[in-house]
């Protein structure tokens, strides 16, 4: 069975010898001649140094078309217009599901027609030298964003085509995005995404990885998506990897956003080796969005507030248009100006708001419980004992569609909004921790004079696009008139 | 009117290639809350697996759920595919059902062409299809679950 | 020398009689019959009554058009499309002026041309029996907002024309506004609005007054504002008012503005008689906006979230398109459902952040220097003691283009971006307030590596418009690349 | 080069019916700051109480504002105004000159038409115009002035 273990050298050439043979633009994979092509670019391109370095929380935001010149325009229009920090490509679902055929065909209708017939950019089939037209063309810092369970190829041909960021990992790319990737193969699969990553920067090319905070995107518990943070870190420090930027998606509850974020720096910082440099991203809201831009930027608006408050290393932004998919580049620049303005008016100011300290405290004893667990289902390793702690639910994700994954987690506002769990399945944690959550949740039923139950859940899912934080009887409508 | 009181079975799923959780998620907890007992499919379900499982667990109700806008093209041939397993079950299906929703009621008439019993549009609640399904199955509710309807409704 | 005394009701008859001379549409102003006209109005259309009983921040926008049919047109759609509680009619610039001659032939042209040829609604014109097509036409109160100094005429035919709120004041609606009006004439034309308004609440019609709060909208220290509303509070008072809104103008840094709304209210109470019912109105940021409605929207963001914190009665809401001047009627909407969004999102939320109480409290204290300084100017007497003290330089509004007051006072933020004053002229405040305010400023300085000059309030005038809340030295630009 | 030691009066205000108060109030500060006398006359104010007040106090400089667009016709025959009043002064004018300011030298060259010594846009930080009145009075900053320029530019 797989182990928490660094890939060896050989079996790291074998493997990637291997990959090159699925599609023919991994024959230019050449990696001493990409580390020199890395050490070509400015110190503004490497991702690490500049999110390291930076003194005010950094934005980017989501972006991917198929054709290369388009991926340049549009990142140059988010650089200049959007006065994003750091760009994102943004990979298309052919690529995710590795089916690099179908991606050349779409990039080849797209280049035929003018239309975006892909949603994002096939970086495997623009291959090493398109991926450094890219980077070349662009004066900013650019990251891989995908959900690929199996990213191997396409963090091959990405980092060796100079892209020094790269998102996602074995549990934050599987369980929330499939149904029947195998936890285990995924895991593997990581490693040596890890492990190349770790490779480049022996050689002094520190690759950033970005484990997907977020998850499911669902009223997750905070405590839940910082344990798999914590694990997503561990497996990649094991190969090398020494530069990690942990992720968060806002639930909306600004107390316990930033008690989240403080939590997940601290136990980063903890539980991962001295010599990995962590840093923190928070995603603006992840969840339902209004069907109404103006409404769109009040939530948008909530997220800068709490990114100014908990001062994140990054923040991903939200554009106005996101209830309607993909946004235009003009509606994704004005998500990151009105990021940055309200950040920029809030972060000088000294905002400390009571009851963050106890929050915290709440979310790193919940984070244990689990962190814990899983050592123990994997007698100490870390690989083993995600694996078992998924299966026998010790560990799970609410809404996530995996196979790999119980799925058993309910969870629910309680009467201040924050994000408890209503059903915890067979999740390890605390009695003492269950009784907090069982009644913050009673004194929110008693508020509403209902009973606990899934119809919480269903409210809480459709409240923020509805035009509320929490899921309260009848809209919560307390309209004067 | 008869009434049952064997345990019903229903099973539930999310057809074709559609990754949507939320929805079928709370559709689960509804339906076991009032009483069913349900086996859930999860997401990217296919015909086969629908028909297998209502077979083996001897299910009474088949409820279909799709949101990504092809469940016509993933939902031709599902009576049939039940039939070939000797599945005698009511059969729902709920959703974003086309990609432009202008008209629910052609929508109704093409997924009722299908072989669906009931069609539901997306803002259906789970309590709709609850109260629909006792209703085919020729159940009443207790009381304790009246009394809960007219604490959420 | 007029005193803060009630206008018997013969002289409020003579006067009544005069002013109705002063246009041709006077006339038909009838007390009695007005009374029974707002008697026949629905409690939805009671201005104070939805006001006070509201349980959580009611929305307002600003919006005047020429044409009665347009008015209509546009409030309606505010009401429906930006979901607004209250809503308002701006009042045009000639009839601020009191020229109705030039307002007559501006809304004629309107008629004619189908152009907005005047900036507002001249209510004057309009006359009785258009207010009250307006007043029964829309299905939400609604209030007269302006700036006229001598708004004795408009008063009368609004309020028989079925309006129940009236903004301004005889210091709020001249010293911003107007360079040559002499204060204690202006005291004494409000004296008859207040006492107008007494008159209908005396027959059980409340007409509810809102003294204009953010005053010249730009960096106007928490207590020269609140100092201003409890001085219009009390003369309104004492004339018979029963429903007063203070007002208060966003400065951007969220502690200073909680606690300045905390005290505007708690001030309010206690220095108001006790049959006055006070709420409180939170004008979102009155200062230059950013030339970019994505940014504005941020503005809007912070605006939105410091309501939900303080939870003022009412809020006025801003457009993303500020900058420009007059907001489409969309965009008005837009302002509208953006700040509702936040608000409620974050209104059941516990947000206590720390400092507030000592904010509130060095804000009651300078509050209290200088409404005991305008008592002693006034030898008790409210009216004598505020000319007075205008004309000492004891009470002062800074950037007032008015020759009643000495314009001498010079604010700017300290470190954490509240309002400090950087030169009181003649203010009277304690010494004790004083050096609280030269420290935080020399704070500030020591911070910047500048001496504290004039610069840092020219920087600090531009700073929301330019992106940031205070103004740094090179835009405090600290961006990473 | 002749150096001014005497002090150096400046009158400032703003032309018109304009209410715009907060530059000239900056303004006044800085001038101060930099050790003229200023006499700020305020906003909407006319071309006979600039000129009267520039005769009374003897002013070597009138620097004139206007923001709302329409200075054009508030300074039609300013020079003549002054001239009526035997004031002899270095005019500067500075703001939103034109509605529409697409072409700045236009503007510029029409205001130095009306007698305008120094055109400014609305972007000028008062710092440039206090080094412009000084080369055009032929003062030398001192050594203080020089540093607190380093500072705050």
């Amino acid at each position: 069975m797989i182990r928490d273990e660094r890939i060896p050298a050989e079996e790291l050439q074998r493997i990637d010898a291997a990959l090159r043979e699925n599609w023919p633009t991994g024959e230019a994979v050449d990696f001493d001649e990409a580390v020199e092509f890395h050490e070509s670019l400015p110190s503004a391109k490497r991702f690490a140094d500049v999110l390291e370095s930076a003194n005010r929380p950094l934005l980017q935001p989501r972006a991917g078309v198929p054709r290369l010149e388009d991926q340049i325009g549009l990142l140059e229009y988010l650089h200049s217009e959007g006065e994003a920090d750091l760009l994102p490509t943004t990979i298309d679902s052919y690529t995710r599901d590795n089916e690099y055929g179908k991606a050349q065909e779409g990039l080849e209708a797209a280049r035929e027609s003018g239309e975006d017939t892909l949603n994002g950019f096939p970086a495997v089939n623009h291959g090493v030298d398109g991926c450094r037209e890219l980077i070349e063309a662009v004066d900013a810092p650019i990251e891989v964003r995908h959900g690929t369970p199996d990213a191997r190829l396409l963090a091959a041909i990405t980092f060796a085509g100079g892209f020094q960021s790269f998102e996602g990992g074995p549990i934050s790319y599987n369980i929330p995005y499939t149904k029947r990737h195998n936890l285990a193969t995924t895991i593997e699969h990581w490693q040596f995404v890890d492990r190349l990553a770790g490779a480049y920067t022996e050689r002094g090319v520190r690759i950033n990885r970005e484990p997907f905070g977020p998850l499911t995107g669902t009223l997750v518990p905070p405590s839940i998506a910082i344990a798999v943070m914590v694990l997503e870190g561990l497996l990649a420090a094991t190969q090398g990897v020494r530069s990690l930027t942990l992720g968060y998606g806002q639930v909306g509850n600004v107390v316990q956003d930033v008690a989240a974020l403080r939590a997940l720096r601290s136990l980063g910082e903890e539980y991962l080796p001295n010599e990995v440099c962590v840093t923190t991203v928070f995603h603006e809201w992840m969840g339902g969005f209004p069907p109404d831009e103006a409404r769109a930027n009040g939530v948008i608006g909530l997220g800068g507030m709490t990114a100014a408050i908990a001062r994140p290393d990054k923040v991903i932004t939200k554009s106005p248009q996101e209830f309607q998919g993909v946004p235009t580049k003009e509606a994704n620049a004005a998500g990151l100006r009105t990021t940055r303005q309200i950040i920029d008016m809030a972060l000088e100011q000294d905002i400390d708001i009571d009851g963050i300290d106890e929050e915290q405290d709440l979310i790193e004893r919940e984070t244990r419980c689990l962190l814990e667990a899983v050592l123990e289902h994997g007698d100490g390793d870390v690989a083993r004992g995600t694996i078992r702690a998924f299966e026998s639910g010790a560990l799970d994700v609410p809404f996530a569609p995996s196979d790999s994954a119980r799925g058993a987690v309910l969870p629910a506002r309680d009467d201040d909004g924050r994000v408890r769990i209503l059903e915890f399945g067979d999740l390890a944690m605390s009695d003492e921790v269950k009784e907090i959550h069982a009644a913050r949740l009673a004194q929110r039923a008693e508020t509403e004079g209902r009973q606990q139950s899934f119809r919480m859940v269903a409210d809480d899912v459709d409240a923020i696009s509805d035009g509320r934080l929490i899921g309260r009887p009848n809209g919560g409508d307390t309209r004067a008139d | 009117m008869v009434v049952h009181t064997m345990s019903r079975t229903v099973v539930l799923g999310v057809i074709g290639s559609d990754a949507h959780v939320v929805g079928i998620t709370i559709l689960e907890q509804a339906f076991a809350a009032a009483g069913f007992e349900v086996i859930n499919l999860g997401v990217q379900t296919s015909q086969e697996e629908f028909a297998d499982a209502a077979s083996e667990h001897d299910a009474e109700a088949v409820l279909v759920s799709s949101l990504y806008g092809h469940a016509e093209q993933d939902c031709r041939g599902f009576q049939e595919t039940l039939e070939a397993h000797e599945v005698d079950a009511v059969t729902y299906i709920g959703g974003n059902l086309a990609v432009g929703q202008d008209d629910f009621e052609r929508t109704r008439e093409t997924f009722q062409a299908l072989g669906f019993d009931r069609v539901f549009d997306a803002e259906t609640q789970p309590e709709e299809a609850i109260a629909a399904l006792k209703r085919d199955l020729q159940l009443t509710a207790t009381e304790q679950e009246r009394d809960r309807a007219t604490v959420t409704s």
